[in-house]
């Protein structure tokens, strides 16, 4: 283990924007943090998480898969992929960090996505343990460990250092450019934070929330719940907890025409919206009480079910806050199962 | 801290039900914590008993739920309207949008909605409870104790800025009416019109590059009724899913603005909403303030059946160059 | 997939001169969509058209662009092509490379580039355009005539004669308008009313005409073939049915001092009263301005004196609907003030009138009965003098119309000839900037004002006109001479400029008919359509359309009649087939786009639909009356979601365009 | 070096009735205006939804302009009013989010206006060529 005095901080990062682009979270004008490339002046926020999380790096919101030029009547097709530059993404929490387990599950099966496996190969993630977890938080839920989360490099800080520990060879790498600005340290301090972390982690108001009674093979049981049509009778169809969720991962495909061809993009698909799986006879998912329970259902069981009982939530809880109708997956685990609280 | 209480809602409520005027009613679940609200529908008394709830932070609208909700009722629906919601309620009843029928509307008195943010940001995070009396909220903090701050600085920006405590449209009111309020909502908009066209594209472009097109902003809108959205239509040649470009957010703020120029009763569901915190009601205050300055004032929702002011001319209207001078005070 | 063909026309040279057709007809051909491009001098010509036509059936084309004139010009000529081969004539667009880029640029290379764009842009739209079919609608075979001048009886005639009902409307008392209060007509100096009054009693007489006097339009909805008309009739106090017109109670009425109109005020009548001894319908009219037993409730004489029982006090304002295929604008003209035109003297001295003024003081049944004295002293005037133009031909003034008036030089070299006929111890000067006299017979009448009559024509203005103890001091200069003039008159008279009637205006708002910006109703098309509105069913009869003498209004409204006729005989009308159409599974219901539709077009049904989520439901949706859309396109704009689309300007289309222009 | 005039791309958007008439009427008598100004013509200039206008620019047009008849001349009665007022508040709202207001403009020309058809043209396609190229509401997808 390698620490920074916090004093340092700004040369450390600079060393790191370097060889790549660095990504920290700091503070918007809207008093939240959002992440920015890291330049001269930009401070690290101490915000417990960032408005949008990490997984925008890697599988953006939308994406250009190809081009196509039109001539008159010919037409060229484009291939518009290039090796992606190497950039750093620091301070990502736990509940982020595992969402790269879920995503990798997807886009790197075979057929692997070429987009998002040449952006994970050139980017290196740095996690930050969680010191205050918020009231919204319930990562354990899912086995996770705020105090001590994954990642290329780990990191901890405390009120006067950064504690760093590479946990990959991206991350031994990076570490070793990064030499000259630390110094070998004990862990003590460290793990005074993660004693401490976990004492808060087991206070939080959903600590006690477990998914136990959910995971695969739970199809039947759970798909005709009648808890499903109060659980999503005030849902507006947006797609706001789909597009803050670190591990929702659908998107949609489309040409976009440019007047001299077109370019063939890939964005953000909400199973929220009216459209998702819409198909040349129609929807089968017809109400929002469908598309309501496709979402969670997938998170809580159907994901599991195909990935070895792995579950597709991280429990970051920016649904939480976010969803105009503060309606969530907490709501809907306690409520289904006749196990109202 | 609300005047009229949750013990209020609810006797009203079930007696409405039994004596069979309503069949449904649009309230308040309680969540988690104190601030996360939901809207949901109660059929039966003991529902009410166990789930309702009323406080500082039932600020959805509830007019454009009587869309489906007037159609799913034998009877009526019961629905609670604070002074804003009112407005809303009569623009749609003034497009055809539900059946008045259909729902018994119970106007209550509003002291203005709580904002969780910015509590959030004048507290501390870790909220775990929020107490209110009078003009001081009593925040409950995971790692900072218990943190005041005042009511006032709580309210959610459309409460600060109320432009009317009176009811536009009931059956019956809970408590007193209030008054039309002369507010300043305006200010924002006019500080923006002061700034060169570089600031304001700049502003601009900083606030809707945040967009993430989650469509919440025109979900929640009670304005926003289409049987089907320009936007997630293919035919109409400015659907898309993703803010591409700056262009495209753009694009879609203006159009969605623009859609509801004329209609829009300046409710603020749409920044309440915003998961992104882009000040939408400063687009569709821009219309409004230009509305009333070129074509004399007009509040939409107001009257049922008004005309709105783009289906509307006089002869002698201003020009479209003038209204671009007289819109930027900075020229 | 369509199979678009391209013609680009050469126009001899307007196009071809700047335009290089041949690289304009090869870069099309490669365009999406197009499967033949060609180009030939003339596209409009028979040879041009034939040419065409083979190429729709050789290489089944499935809609085609021809790159040419304005659209204005030649549309409906390829359209008939179109259609003589076989294919709808909506599957036609036309690129205008003449107006809009021959004629606009000088250099061949940017003319050629620009004609491409304009080409490419409406193969975009023929790429999206779809077969279209106009509609039908009936009908209603009556007219409705409005105003009751010589232009209106005429026009009624006309049509009366050709079998089909008329109505007409006049918010006089009486019809006759204007020519009714004329003494004598140019060139032939016959009475006005001798060969007036025949005709408004033809019109009395005529059981296909209806004189609806002391009536105003105050609404009109519908369209062409279907109009809907709501009509004021004023409450007149007297039943048109029951009153014999003897007269009597105009001659016991108390209430002597009402200003007579009908003699411009230089004399009074009753209040209750016939405007004239002709009119028709010869009623009386209770003036309840004026009436006693209207505005206290005290008198009664005539009721008491009419033998007939005609006088009803309670009667009120009837409103009638009625439905007409086609309308007639014959609303006339008004002398100008003369206020404005204080150097005339015109309120300062009675003996200052207006032309209109003289032709009652010389009419036997004028205020002087036919006596020509001076109105402020009853003394015969010796000198007089005209002044010309007085408002008219204004340009850049501040007060009178920048047009000429036309009918002043003719009536002033009549009143002129009359009058020293009649006095020839008279002297008689008239003051004029020029004299125009372009009529059959008119040039000779005014040289014989002048040289038979020794009227003084003095070419110049009057400067400024003094009463001056009994005379009238004119100063004025004469430019031929080059001096200063003063003369003593004993009279003035001023050849007022004349306007449209002041009801033209609304009137037109209500039949959506455009006017010119003096207020006179503008024509279909200045040459080729002169009584025909660019309104579909209206026509223009009179002076409503511009200034006019007697001879030329008549032929006019004969014009307008045999228009009216043309559409009357109809069964019915092909509607415009460029119309809104609302898609009903996307339509709200929300009432936006009826509210900016200025015809009525939209109305709104509650229909019974199958829903995505396969529930069904009823829901209230917009329909669109193909007869009466104009295809304006007001309501796809206000329409929130895009339901409302135009037929043939697609939203789809115009995008297509914008893009091609783009590109 | 060569300097080339810069051009910008102008889309004119006219009525039928009135100022494709009055376009005509320009060419009829020769007037020249800018060939980089194309006229798309509309039944009325109440045809013109404000998506074209976003349409034209996301597309490359660096000025829009709306023609139509005269305020009491539309042919329809009332559309160009209906224009009037969406234009204002569009053409106000694209000021307020900074975007110049010299790109956009509307102008009622009538079908006997062919001088103040091209006089305009001529105006407008300097204006919008001293502003420069549109880059605030651009779309550089759209970009040969």
């Amino acid at each position: 283990m390698r620490k920074c005095s916090l004093t340092a901080l700004d040369a450390l990062f600079a060393k790191m924007a370097e060889s790549a682009a660095l990504y920290l979270p700091v503070d918007g004008d809207d008093g939240r943090a959002h992440y920015a490339q890291w330049q001269e002046g930009l401070h690290l926020s101490d915000a417990l998480n960032t408005v949008r999380s990490a997984k925008d790096f890697f599988f953006p919101q939308t994406e250009n898969l190809m081009a196509f030029k039109v001539n008159g009547k010919t037409i060229e097709i484009i291939d518009t992929r290039t090796e992606a530059d190497d950039f750093i993404v620091f301070g990502v929490r736990a509940c982020d960090v595992r969402s790269f387990d879920i995503l990798d599950t997807v886009f790197l099966a075979e057929p692997a996505d070429s987009y998002y496996a040449n952006r994970r190969a050139h980017g290196v993630i740095i996690s930050l343990a969680c010191t205050r977890p918020a009231e919204t938080c319930f990562c354990s839920t899912f086995g996770i460990d705020a105090s001590t989360p994954a990642g290329d490099v780990v990191c901890w800080k405390t009120d006067d250092a950064l504690y760093m520990e590479a946990k990959t060879e991206k991350g031994s790498a990076l570490m070793a450019a990064l030499a000259d600005l630390t110094e070998e340290c004990d862990t003590d301090a460290v793990k005074a934070q993660q004693a401490t972390t976990k004492e808060r982690m087991a206070k939080l108001p959903l600590a006690d929330l477990t998914a136990d009674k959910f995971g695969g093979g739970k199809t039947m049981e759970f798909f005709s719940d009648p808890a499903w049509a109060t659980l999503s009778e005030a849902c507006l169809g947006c797609g706001t907890c789909t597009f803050v969720c670190p591990t929702c991962q659908c998107y949609d495909i489309k040409d976009f025409d440019t007047g001299h061809g077109v370019t063939r993009l890939r964005c953000w698909d909400s199973c929220m919206y009216s459209d998702f799986t819409k198909m040349a006879h129609g929807n089968p998912r017809l109400t929002q009480v469908e598309r309501f329970r496709q979402r969670f259902m997938h998170k809580l069981v159907y994901y599991p079910e195909n990935n070895g009982g792995v579950f597709g939530c991280v429990g970051c809880g920016r649904c939480l806050t976010r969803c105009p109708i503060s309606m969530n997956i907490v709501k809907v685990m306690k409520n289904l199962g006749g196990d109202a609280k | 801290m609300q005047t009229v209480t949750r013990d209020m809602l609810v006797s009203r409520a079930k007696a409405l039900l039994a004596d069979g005027t309503v069949d449904r009613v649009l309230g308040w679940k309680a969540g988690e914590f104190t601030y996360d609200v939901t809207p949901g529908v109660f059929t039966d008394a003991d529902a009410m008993e166990k789930e309702f709830v009323y406080g500082d932070f039932c600020g959805a609208n509830f007019s454009k739920y009587l869309l489906t909700e007037a159609r799913k009722t034998e009877k009526k629906v019961l629905v609670f309207l604070k002074p804003c919601d009112t407005y809303s309620f009569n623009q749609l009843l003034t497009e055809h949008r539900f059946d008045r029928e259909k729902v018994y509307a119970i106007g209550i008195p509003c002291d203005g909605m709580l904002d969780i943010h910015k509590i959030r940001t004048l507290s501390a995070e870790g909220v775990t409870g929020i107490d209110t009396d009078g003009e001081s909220v009593t925040v409950h903090t995971l790692y900072d104790g218990d943190k005041t701050v005042a009511r006032a600085d709580a309210l959610a920006e459309r409460c600060v800025n109320c432009k009317s405590k009176k009811h536009v449209a009931y059956d019956e009111l809970l408590g007193e009416d209030g008054e039309i309020i002369d507010s300043a909502r305006f200010d924002e908009v006019a500080a923006i019109e002061k700034m060169t066209p570089d600031e304001r594209f700049a502003f601009w472009q900083d606030a809707l590059s945040r967009c993430i097109r989650c469509n919440a902003c025109r979900d929640v809108c009670p304005a926003c009724t289409c049987e089907k959205c320009v936007f997630d239509n293919p035919n109409s040649g400015v659907e898309n899913k993703s803010p591409a470009n700056s262009f495209e957010e753009q694009m879609f703020h203006i159009i969605r603005a623009f859609h509801v120029a004329g209609r829009c009763t300046d409710c603020g569901e749409c920044s309440r909403v915003c998961p992104q915190h882009i000040p939408l009601h400063l687009l569709n205050r821009k219309f409004i303030k230009d509305i009333d300055e070129f074509y004399g004032e007009y509040q939409a929702g107001e009257k049922v059946g008004s005309r709105a002011p783009l289906v509307d001319f006089m002869t002698g209207d201003l020009e479209p160059s003038e209204a671009v001078k007289r819109g930027e005070t900075n020229a | 997939m369509q199979r678009i063909g391209v013609f680009v026309c050469w126009c001899g040279t307007n196009i071809a001169g700047t335009v290089d057709v041949k690289r304009v007809a090869d870069a099309l051909r490669n365009e999406p969509g197009v499967v033949f491009s060609a180009e030939y001098q003339y596209m409009c010509s028979q040879a041009g058209q034939d040419m065409i036509k083979n190429a729709i059936r050789e290489h089944n084309l499935t809609g085609f662009v021809v790159c040419s004139c304005s659209p204005r010009m030649h549309e409906a000529t390829f359209r008939k092509t179109a259609e003589a081969a076989g294919l709808n004539p909506y599957m036609v667009e036309i690129a205008n490379i003449r107006e809009q880029c021959s004629w606009v640029h000088k250099d061949m290379e940017i003319g050629t580039e620009k004609a491409i764009v304009l080409g490419r842009t409406a193969i975009a739209k023929v790429n999206l355009n779809a077969p279209l079919t106009p509609g039908e609608s009936p009908v209603t075979k009556r007219a409705l005539v409005i105003g009751g001048g010589i232009a209106g009886i005429q026009t009624a005639l006309d049509i009366a004669d050709a079998g089909f009902p008329v109505d007409i409307v006049e918010t006089k008392p009486t019809i006759g308008g204007k020519m009714a209060q004329i003494d004598k007509t140019f060139p032939t100096l016959d009475c006005a009313a001798c060969i007036l009054t025949p005709k408004m009693v033809d019109a009395a007489q005529n059981d296909k005409i209806r004189i609806l006097s002391y009536s105003e339009v105050t609404d009109v909805r519908g369209f062409v073939g279907n109009f809907s008309v709501t009509i004021k009739r004023k409450a007149r106090y007297v039943n048109e049915e029951i009153c014999t017109g003897c007269g009597l109670c105009t001659e016991k009425c108390p209430q002597k001092k009402v200003p007579n109109e009908f003699n411009l005020g230089m004399d009074t009548r009753r209040a209750i009263y016939i405007p004239f001894a002709q009119a028709i319908p010869k009623v009386a009219t209770i003036d309840a301005d004026y009436c006693t037993m209207l505005k206290t409730g005290k008198c009664g004489v005539c009721a008491k004196v009419c033998t007939a029982g005609a006088i009803d006090y309670t009667q009120k304002d009837l409103i009638m609907e009625e439905k007409y295929g086609a309308i007639v604008a014959a609303t006339g003209f008004n002398p100008i003030s003369m206020e404005p035109f204080d150097e005339f003297a015109y309120s300062q001295s009675k003996d200052v009138i207006t032309s209109l003024e003289l032709e009652r003081l010389m009419n036997a049944a004028g205020p002087t009965s036919g006596q020509f004295v001076r109105p402020s002293d009853g003394k015969h005037p010796h000198k007089i003098v005209f002044v010309q133009c007085v408002g008219s031909r204004c340009a850049g003034a501040s007060k009178g119309k920048e047009y000429c008036s036309k009918i002043c030089c003719m009536y002033t070299a009549k009143h002129a000839m009359l009058i020293r006929d009649k006095y020839p111890d008279t002297e008689v000067y008239v003051f004029y900037i020029d004299v125009r006299t372009p009529g059959k017979n008119f040039d000779e009448f005014y040289r014989r004002a002048v040289e038979e009559y020794g009227v003084h024509y003095i070419k110049g203005m009057v400067g400024k006109v003094t009463p001056t103890g009994d005379t009238l001091r004119v100063q004025a200069s004469d430019l031929l001479a080059n001096k200063q003039i003063l003369i003593d008159a004993d009279l003035v008279v001023l050849a007022a400029a004349i306007e449209p009637d002041k009801s033209a205006r609304p009137l037109a708002t209500m039949l959506t008919a455009s006017m010119d910006t003096n207020d006179f109703f503008t024509e279909a098309h200045p040459k080729l359509r002169p009584v025909e509105s660019p309104t579909a069913g209206v026509f223009l009869s009179g002076a409503c359309q511009g200034p006019k003498d007697i001879p030329e209004t008549v032929s006019q409204a004969s014009a307008a009649a045999a228009k009216v006729i043309g559409l009357l005989v109809k069964d019915k009308l092909v509607c415009n087939a460029c119309v809104a159409s609302s898609d009903e599974a996307m339509c709200n219901g929300c009432s936006t786009c009826e509210r900016v539709c200025p015809y009525g077009a939209i109305t709104y049904a509650d229909k019974e639909f199958r829903m995505p989520d396969r529930t069904t439901r009823i829901r209230r949706v917009a329909q669109v009356n193909q007869a009466v859309c104009q295809g304006c396109g007001a309501c796809t704009v206000a329409c929130p979601s895009g339901a409302m689309d135009l037929r043939g300007f697609s939203n789809k289309q115009i995008m297509a365009e914008v893009d091609a222009v783009c590109k | 070096m060569q300097v080339t005039e810069y051009k910008p791309k102008i889309v004119a958007f006219c009525c039928n009735w009135c100022s494709y008439a009055g376009a005509d009427l320009a060419g009829n008598n020769r007037l020249n205006y800018p060939d980089n100004i194309k006229i798309i013509r509309v039944p009325c200039s109440c045809r013109v939804n404000p998506m074209f206008i976003l349409r034209a620019f996301q597309r490359g047009a660096d000025g829009v302009i709306l023609c139509g008849c005269h305020p009491g001349d539309c042919h329809y009665t009332s559309g160009n009013y209906y224009t009037r007022r969406r234009m204002a508040l569009l053409f106000s709202m694209l000021s307020y989010l900074g975007i110049e207001k010299e790109r956009t403009r509307v102008e009622w020309v009538s079908a006997a206006e062919g001088a103040k058809f091209a006089a305009t043209m001529n105006e407008f396609s300097a204006q919008v060529a001293a502003l420069g190229e549109n880059k605030r509401l651009e779309d550089l997808r759209c970009k040969p």
